[in-house]
C-alpha cells in the first residue's frame, strides 16, 4: 500500500464538473500535461527534484516525462535541498526556467536560506538587472502517519517574505492553468498542493492556458457570509455551505488560488454584501494567512463588518502521527458549518 | 542489470570461536528477531490497520545488532526514518513500538510520531527525525551534552546514503572533530534514496568514508552484512573515543531487500534489477550467520528453533496487547503544547 | 567606525527613566549582566555563537564573559548555522541549556530545518518525553548598509510554529528579565534584540529577577487609541504619543514584550475602552505579528472596536541599503504620529 | 605569537619571461590599482559618507586578479561580502562602484545592495550575497544554466575559508562534480573569520582543499600571495573543464591585512598579533610582484610612476563623480517588487 494512497482514495469525492462540459481529469494528469506542455513550449524550462524520474513519478505528476524528455530537462537531484534550491536561483539568473519539486513543503525549510535570502530578494537588490524566474512545487501532506514533519503548510511563514509568489489551487483546472502561469510568471512563484486533492476529477482543457496569479474566484455565491481561502479546506468549506441550502443559509465562498498577490478587492466585494467573514486555511490559524486576510478586512472593510471575523485554521500544535488524534486535530466540513451557523445566527 | 555487485562477505570462512557463545546467540537471536517482527509488520500491514509509513530493515539487521551490541545501555542511539532496527536492536520495548504503529494511546510515544519517530529513553534509542539528515547535528550535541557533563556516555546515529547529501552531516562532522566528541556517525549505505541509486546522486569514484575522513573524523567502511564486522568496528571505534581522538563514522553496507516503504519489494517498478535483491539474498546477515554457528557448533538447530518460538511468542503477545490497546482521546491532543 | 555605530549613536535616546529610582544601565549591560548571572547559577548554561569569545563579544552581549567562565561554558562556533541549531537541539534534550547567539535575525533563516522541523516539535512528538530549554538570540540590524541580508525581522516567519516562543523586549530592564526567564524557560525561545536599542539607558536592578514571557504591559495610559507592539518601533511609538498630547490625543500604548505566547487580554483590556486599535511592528507589515494582533481584536473584540484597525509595519519589499533609501523604507515615529491623528479625528 | 605563518612565496626568484610584458604590465596594474582604490576608500571612511560596511582585500589581491585573467569576459563570476577586489578585478566599473558606496542612485545596483552586493553585468561580475555560503549554490547553478545552454561560459566562485563550515558549499560541491559542471570554487584561506581563528572552527590536521578533492572536486591550494600561481592554477582548472572533467576548486591562501571590515589593521583589538601582519605584508602580492618585474628588467619605474598617475586620476574622477551623484528618491524605493 503506497503510503497514504489508501486515505487519499477514501476521500476523494465524485467528479466536481458535469463532464457534457469539456473533458476531464485528474488533479495530476492536469498537472502532467502542464508540466509536458510546459517543457516541449520553451527549451529553457527543466523540472528536477527528488524521484521525478522514478516510477511513481511524484505522486505521478511526472509520470512519462523522463521518456519523452532529454535527461537534462528531468532530472533526479540528490538530497541536497538547499544547495539544489539555491542551484535553482543561479540557472534562473541565468536564462533558465527550473521547476523544482518536492514531496513535502516540510523539506522547504532546509532552503530558507535560499528561498527567503536569495530567490526573493535578487531581482530587486539588483534593482532589477536579474530575474529569477522558477517555480518551487510541493504537496502538503495528511494522513497515514504523516505526522509532524510530513504535514506541514507553511505558507504562513512564506507571505510576508516580499518578492515571493505563493499559489495554492483547489481545482485540476486551477492546477494546469497555474503551474502555466506560474511557470510563465518571471519571479520566484510557489505551489503548494494539497496531497488530498490529488484524485479530485474537474474539467481541464486541452492546450495551453493560465489562470491569472492574483485573481481570486466565487466558487458559490450567497448572502449571509463570505468564505475565504485556498486548497484543500476549501472543498471543506463547499461541502459544509452546501449543506446548509436546506437552513436557508447561504454563503459566497471566495477562492483566492494565491495568496500572494493576493487578491482583496474581491473580499471587499462580497464582504460589503455579507457583512460576515470566515477565513480558513489548511495550515495554522495563528499569524499568517489567515490572520492576513481579516487583518485586511478590518482594516479597509470594517465598515462592511456585522459581525467578528471568525477562522478557522489548524491548532497550534504540531500535527500528530497517530489516525484518532489527526481527526481531533484537523478541522473538517462539520466544524466548518457549525461555525457559519454561529456566525449567521 | 546488477548495478551494486555483491559486496558482503556474510558469514562464510570466518572463525568466532574467540567469542562467547551466549554473546554470538545473543547477536543471532537479535537479528532473527528484527526480522521476524518486520517480517510480521509486513504481513499485517495490508489490512491497512497500521496507519503509519513503514520502513523496513530486512537485509540490514546487522548494522543495528552489531552497533548495538558494543554499546551501553546508558549510551544514546539517534536514528532517521528507517527506524525499527535501531530501535529494536537498542533494547526498546516491542509492544511500546507494536502500539505506536496501530496509532495506540500506550504507544512509544503515545501515537504522536509514528513508525518514523519511535523512542524508548530506558533504552537509550532517544529519539529519531523523518528529516533526512535533519537528527545528525541533534545527536552531535547530545555528545556534546556529554562531553560537558564529563559523563562516559557515546551517542551513535543511524542514518542512509541519502542523508551524506545534506550539508548538516558535514557540520556536523566538523564540529564534532574539531571538540573531539564522543560520538559515532553510522552511515547505512544501502545505495538507494527510495528509488533513487546512488550513482544519481554522488559522483563516480568519491567514497563516503573517505569524505568523513578529510573532515577529521576517523572513518572506515564496513561490511555491514557480518554482525561481527560492525561489531568489532564499533568496539574500535569506541576504543577511541575512551582515548580522547573523537568522533568516529563507520560506513555500513547493506542492502535493503524491500521498498523504500510498505511492505514487500518493489524491484518491478524498474528503478532496480530483482536480480540485484537475490544477489544480496545470499549474503543474508542473518542465514549467513546462522550457518557459520551452525557449521562451527556454536549453535544447535533446537536452540535456534526455541529462539524461533519465543521470538513467535512474544510478536504474537505484542501485537494482541497493541490491537487490544485504546486508542487516543481527544484530551490527549493539548497535552504538551509547552513543556513546564 | 564599526559597522554602524555611528548611526546606532545619532539614534540613541536619553535615559528613559529616572536615575533616583534605581541603578542605571544601558542594554547591553543589561543583557551581560544576565548571562553572567545565568552562568553563575546553573553549570549546565552555556553560550555559543560566532565571534561570542572575541573583542566587541557580541555588540558588547558576551563582554568579559571568556575571562570569568571556562572556554567549554562560552565558545566561539563554525559558520555552521543550521548545524549548530541541531547540536543546541541535542544538548538540550539531554540536560543543557544553551544560549545561543547570532548577530542578525537573517542568519536564522539557515537554521529553519532545526528550529521549526526539529526543536519547536521534539517535546510534543516525544509526548511530553523530552525537553528543549534552549535560547536563540539574535539582533535586528538597521543603518549602515545592513540592507537586504543583514537586517531582516523575521518573528513574523516563526510565530505561526507551534511550541516556539519569542521574545522582543524594548527596554534594558525587561532585556535582562526576559533573558533570564527565556534561559529558566524549559522551551526553544527566540529572542529578537534590536540593534538600535542598544545604547539605550534605563533602570536595571542587581541580581536576578524575571520579567514574564506572555504579558503585556502598560507603556503610557489614554483614552483615545490602543498602540500594540514590542521592540524598536514602540520607543518610536511612545515619541509620537508623547508628541500628542498638546492636540489633546492620549493612547494607551502596550508594549508585548513577547509574541507568542501573546498577551491578548491586555489588548482587549484597552479596546474596550479606546475602540481605536494601531498594531506596530519592526518586520514586514504583512502577514504575521500586526495582522494576528488585528484578527485577534477582530475576532474577540470586535464589539469594542470603533474605527478601521491600523498597522504600521514595513513595507512588501526587502531593505535597501542605501541611506536615502532607507529613510524612505522605515517608518518613524512621525508617519505613527499621522496615522495616530488620523484614527482619531 | 605568529598563528598563521608566512606560506607564501611572494615573487622572489622567479622567472617571468615566458610572459608577454604587456600582460605582466596588466597584472601589476590590476593589482595595484585594487590597493589605492582600497587606500583611498580606507582613508575617506572616517568622514562617514560612505555609509556602507565595507570589507577590504587587501593582502589579497592577486587571487582576484591572477584568477580574472583567465577568465573571458562572458564568463561570469559571484562573490560574497569581501567583493571589491573581485568587482574590479572583473571589469566591474568603478564609477558604478563608489556611487554605490556613497549610497548614489547611479551606484552599480541603484543604492540597493552597498558594498556587499557589488555588481556589473557587462563585466560578468553577476552579483554577491552578503550571508556567508549563500552565493556558492546559485553560482553552481549559474554554471548548470551554462551547461543547459551548450554555452562555453565558465563560472567563478569566491568565498572565503569560513565559508567551508556551511553545509550549503558540500552540497554545491557534490552536485558540481555530478554533473561536471564549468564551474571553479574560488576559496580565499586568510585564515580568519571576522576575529575567529582558522584553528578555533576547523579540526586541526584537516586541510580544506582535501576535503574538496574527497568530495570528486580537482582541488589543489595556491600560494595567493603569488599572482602567477593563481593565474596557472586558474588556467589548469579551465582546461580540465574544457576537457569535459568538470568542476575545480582552489584554495587560494593569502592574508588579509586589514580588520574584517572597516578601515585600518584592528590586530590590536587581540585576536592576532600584529606581528603576524607584519609578516604576512613582508610577501606582499603587489609590491613583490613589482620588485620582480623590476630586477628582471621587465617593468621601468617610470612606467610603474605612470600607472600610479592614472590610477590616482581615475579614482579622483570616480570619487568626484559619485560624491556629486544625486541620491535616490521616494518612488525609486517601489521599483522592481517584483520582475514583470
Ligand atoms: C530533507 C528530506 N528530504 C527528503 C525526504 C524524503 N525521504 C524520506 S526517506 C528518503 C530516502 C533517504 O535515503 P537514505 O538516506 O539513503 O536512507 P534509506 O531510506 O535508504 O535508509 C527520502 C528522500 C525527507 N524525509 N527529508
Ligand atoms: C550565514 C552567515 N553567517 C555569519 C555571517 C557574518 N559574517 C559576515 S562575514 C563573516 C566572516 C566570514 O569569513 P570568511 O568566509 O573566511 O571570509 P573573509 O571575511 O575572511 O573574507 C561572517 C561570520 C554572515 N554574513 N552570514
Ligand atoms: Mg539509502
Ligand atoms: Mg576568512
Amino acid at each position: 500500500m503506497p503510503w497514504s494512497e489508501a486515505m487519499i482514495k477514501s476521500q476523494t469525492k465524485l467528479p466536481a464538473s458535469d463532464p457534457s462540459k469539456g473533458r476531464v481529469l485528474n488533479y495530476t494528469a492536469a498537472l502532467n500535461e502542464a508540466l509536458t506542455l510546459a517543457l516541449e513550449l520553451d527549451p529553457n524550462i527543466f523540472v528536477l527534484g527528488q524521484g521525478v524520474d522514478d516510477s511513481s513519478g511524484m505522486f505521478g505528476v511526472t509520470k512519462g516525462l523522463p521518456d519523452k524528455f532529454d535527461s537534462q530537462r528531468v532530472f533526479d537531484t540528490p538530497l541536497s535541498e538547499d544547495g539544489m534550491m539555491g542551484v535553482c536561483v543561479g540557472a534562473a539568473m541565468n536564462g533558465m526556467r527550473p521547476v523544482y519539486l518536492h514531496n513535502r513543503p516540510d523539506f522547504l525549510l532546509l532552503t530558507f536560506n535560499q528561498l527567503v535570502n536569495h530567490a526573493s530578494k535578487m531581482h530587486w537588490m539588483d534593482s532589477g538587472q536579474t530575474s529569477v524566474p522558477m517555480v518551487v512545487w510541493a504537496a502538503i501532506g495528511r494522513g497515514w502517519g504523516s505526522g509532524s514533519q510530513h504535514s506541514q503548510a507553511i505558507q504562513s511563514l512564506l507571505m510576508p517574505v516580499p518578492g515571493l509568489k505563493i499559489v495554492m489551487p483547489s481545482t485540476p483546472y486551477d492546477a494546469k492553468g497555474l503551474m502555466l502561469a506560474a511557470i510563465a510568471d518571471n519571479n520566484p512563484v510557489l505551489i503548494f498542493e494539497h496531497r488530498w486533492l490529488m484524485k479530485q476529477q474537474g474539467e481541464v482543457p486541452e492546450g495551453i492556458y493560465y489562470v491569472p496569479i492574483g485573481k481570486g474566484v466565487y466558487r458559490r455565491r450567497g448572502d449571509d457570509v463570505t468564505v475565504v481561502g485556498t486548497s484543500h479546506i476549501l472543498t471543506l468549506a463547499l461541502e459544509a455551505v452546501d449543506g446548509l441550502g436546506d437552513q436557508g443559509i447561504t454563503a459566497d465562498v471566495i477562492d483566492l488560488r494565491t495568496l500572494k498577490p493576493l487578491d482583496e478587492n474581491i473580499i471587499f466585494e462580497s464582504l460589503s454584501k455579507t457583512g460576515r467573514l470566515l477565513v480558513i486555511d489548511t495550515g495554522w490559524q495563528m499569524s499568517g494567512v489567515c490572520a492576513e486576510i481579516a487583518c485586511l478586512a478590518a482594516e479597509k472593510a470594517f465598515h462592511s463588518l456585522k459581525a467578528p471575523i471568525r477562522r478557522i485554521g489548524l491548532p497550534d500544535l504540531p500535527t500528530p502521527a497517530g489516525f484518532t488524534l489527526e481527526q481531533f486535530y484537523y478541522p473538517n466540513a462539520k466544524n466548518i458549518s457549525a461555525v457559519i451557523q454561529k456566525m449567521c445566527q | 542489470m546488477i548495478r551494486f555487485h555483491y559486496q558482503g562477505q556474510g558469514y562464510y570462512n570466518i572463525d568466532l570461536s574467540t567469542y562467547e557463545q551466549a554473546f554470538l546467540h545473543n547477536l543471532y537471536y537479535a537479528m532473527l528477531r528484527i526480522r521476524r517482527i518486520e517480517e510480521e509488520i509486513e504481513r499485517r500491514y495490508c489490512e491497512d490497520e497500521m496507519k503509519t509509513p513503514i520502513h523496513l530493515v530486512i537485509g540490514q539487521e546487522a548494522t543495528s545488532v552489531g552497533s548495538c551490541a558494543a554499546l551501553k545501555t546508558d549510551d544514546r542511539i539517534y536514528a532517521t526514518h528507517r527506524t525499527h532496527g535501531n530501535y529494536l536492536a537498542k533494547g526498546g520495548d516491542l509492544k511500546a513500538m507494536i502500539s505506536e504503529l496501530y496509532c495506540r494511546a500506550n504507544g512509544c510515544v503515545a501515537s504522536r510520531g509514528g513508525s518514523m519517530h519511535l523512542l524508548d529513553k530506558k533504552a537509550g534509542m532517544d529519539g529519531s527525525s523523518a528529516i533526512v539528515g535533519g537528527i545528525i547535528p541533534i545527536a552531535t550535541g547530545s555528545a556534546l551534552a556529554a562531553q560537558l557533563q564529563s559523563s562516559d556516555c557515546i551517542t551513535g546515529v543511524f542514518f542512509g546514503d541519502g542523508a551524506t547529501e545534506e550539508g548538516a552531516l558535514w557540520e556536523s562532522l566538523n564540529f564534532a572533530a574539531l571538540k573531539k566528541l564522543p560520538v559515532i556517525y553510522f552511515c547505512e549505505n544501502n545505495f538507494y534514496s527510495v528509488c533513487s541509486p546512488l550513482k544519481n546522486r554522488e559522483p563516480a569514484g568519491t567514497r563516503i568514508d573517505k569524505k568523513a575522513d578529510a573532515f577529521g573524523v576517523n572513518a572506515e567502511q564496513v561490511d555491514a552484512t557480518n554482525v561481527i564486522k560492525v561489531y568489532e568496528a564499533t568496539l574500535r571505534a569506541i576504543l577511541r573515543i575512551n582515548s580522547g581522538a573523537g568522533p568516529a563514522f563507520l560506513e555500513c553496507i547493506a542492502y535493503r531487500w524491500r521498498g523504500h516503504s510498505g511492505a514487500g519489494d518493489d524491484s518491478h517498478t524498474g528503478y532496480r534489477d530483482p536480480k540485484e535483491v537475490l544477489h544480496w539474498e545470499t549474503v543474508c546477515p542473518v542465514a549467513t550467520f546462522y550457518n557459520a554457528l551452525i557449521d562451527q557448533g556454536l549453535l544447535h538447530e533446537n536452540q535456534a528453533r526455541r529462539m524461533e518460538e519465543m521470538i513467535n511468542a512474544e510478536i504474537k503477545e505484542a501485537f494482541a496487547y497493541a490491537i487490544n490497546s485504546p486508542n487516543p482521546v481527544y484530551e490527549d491532543l493539548n497535552k504538551f503544547a509547552y513543556s513546564d
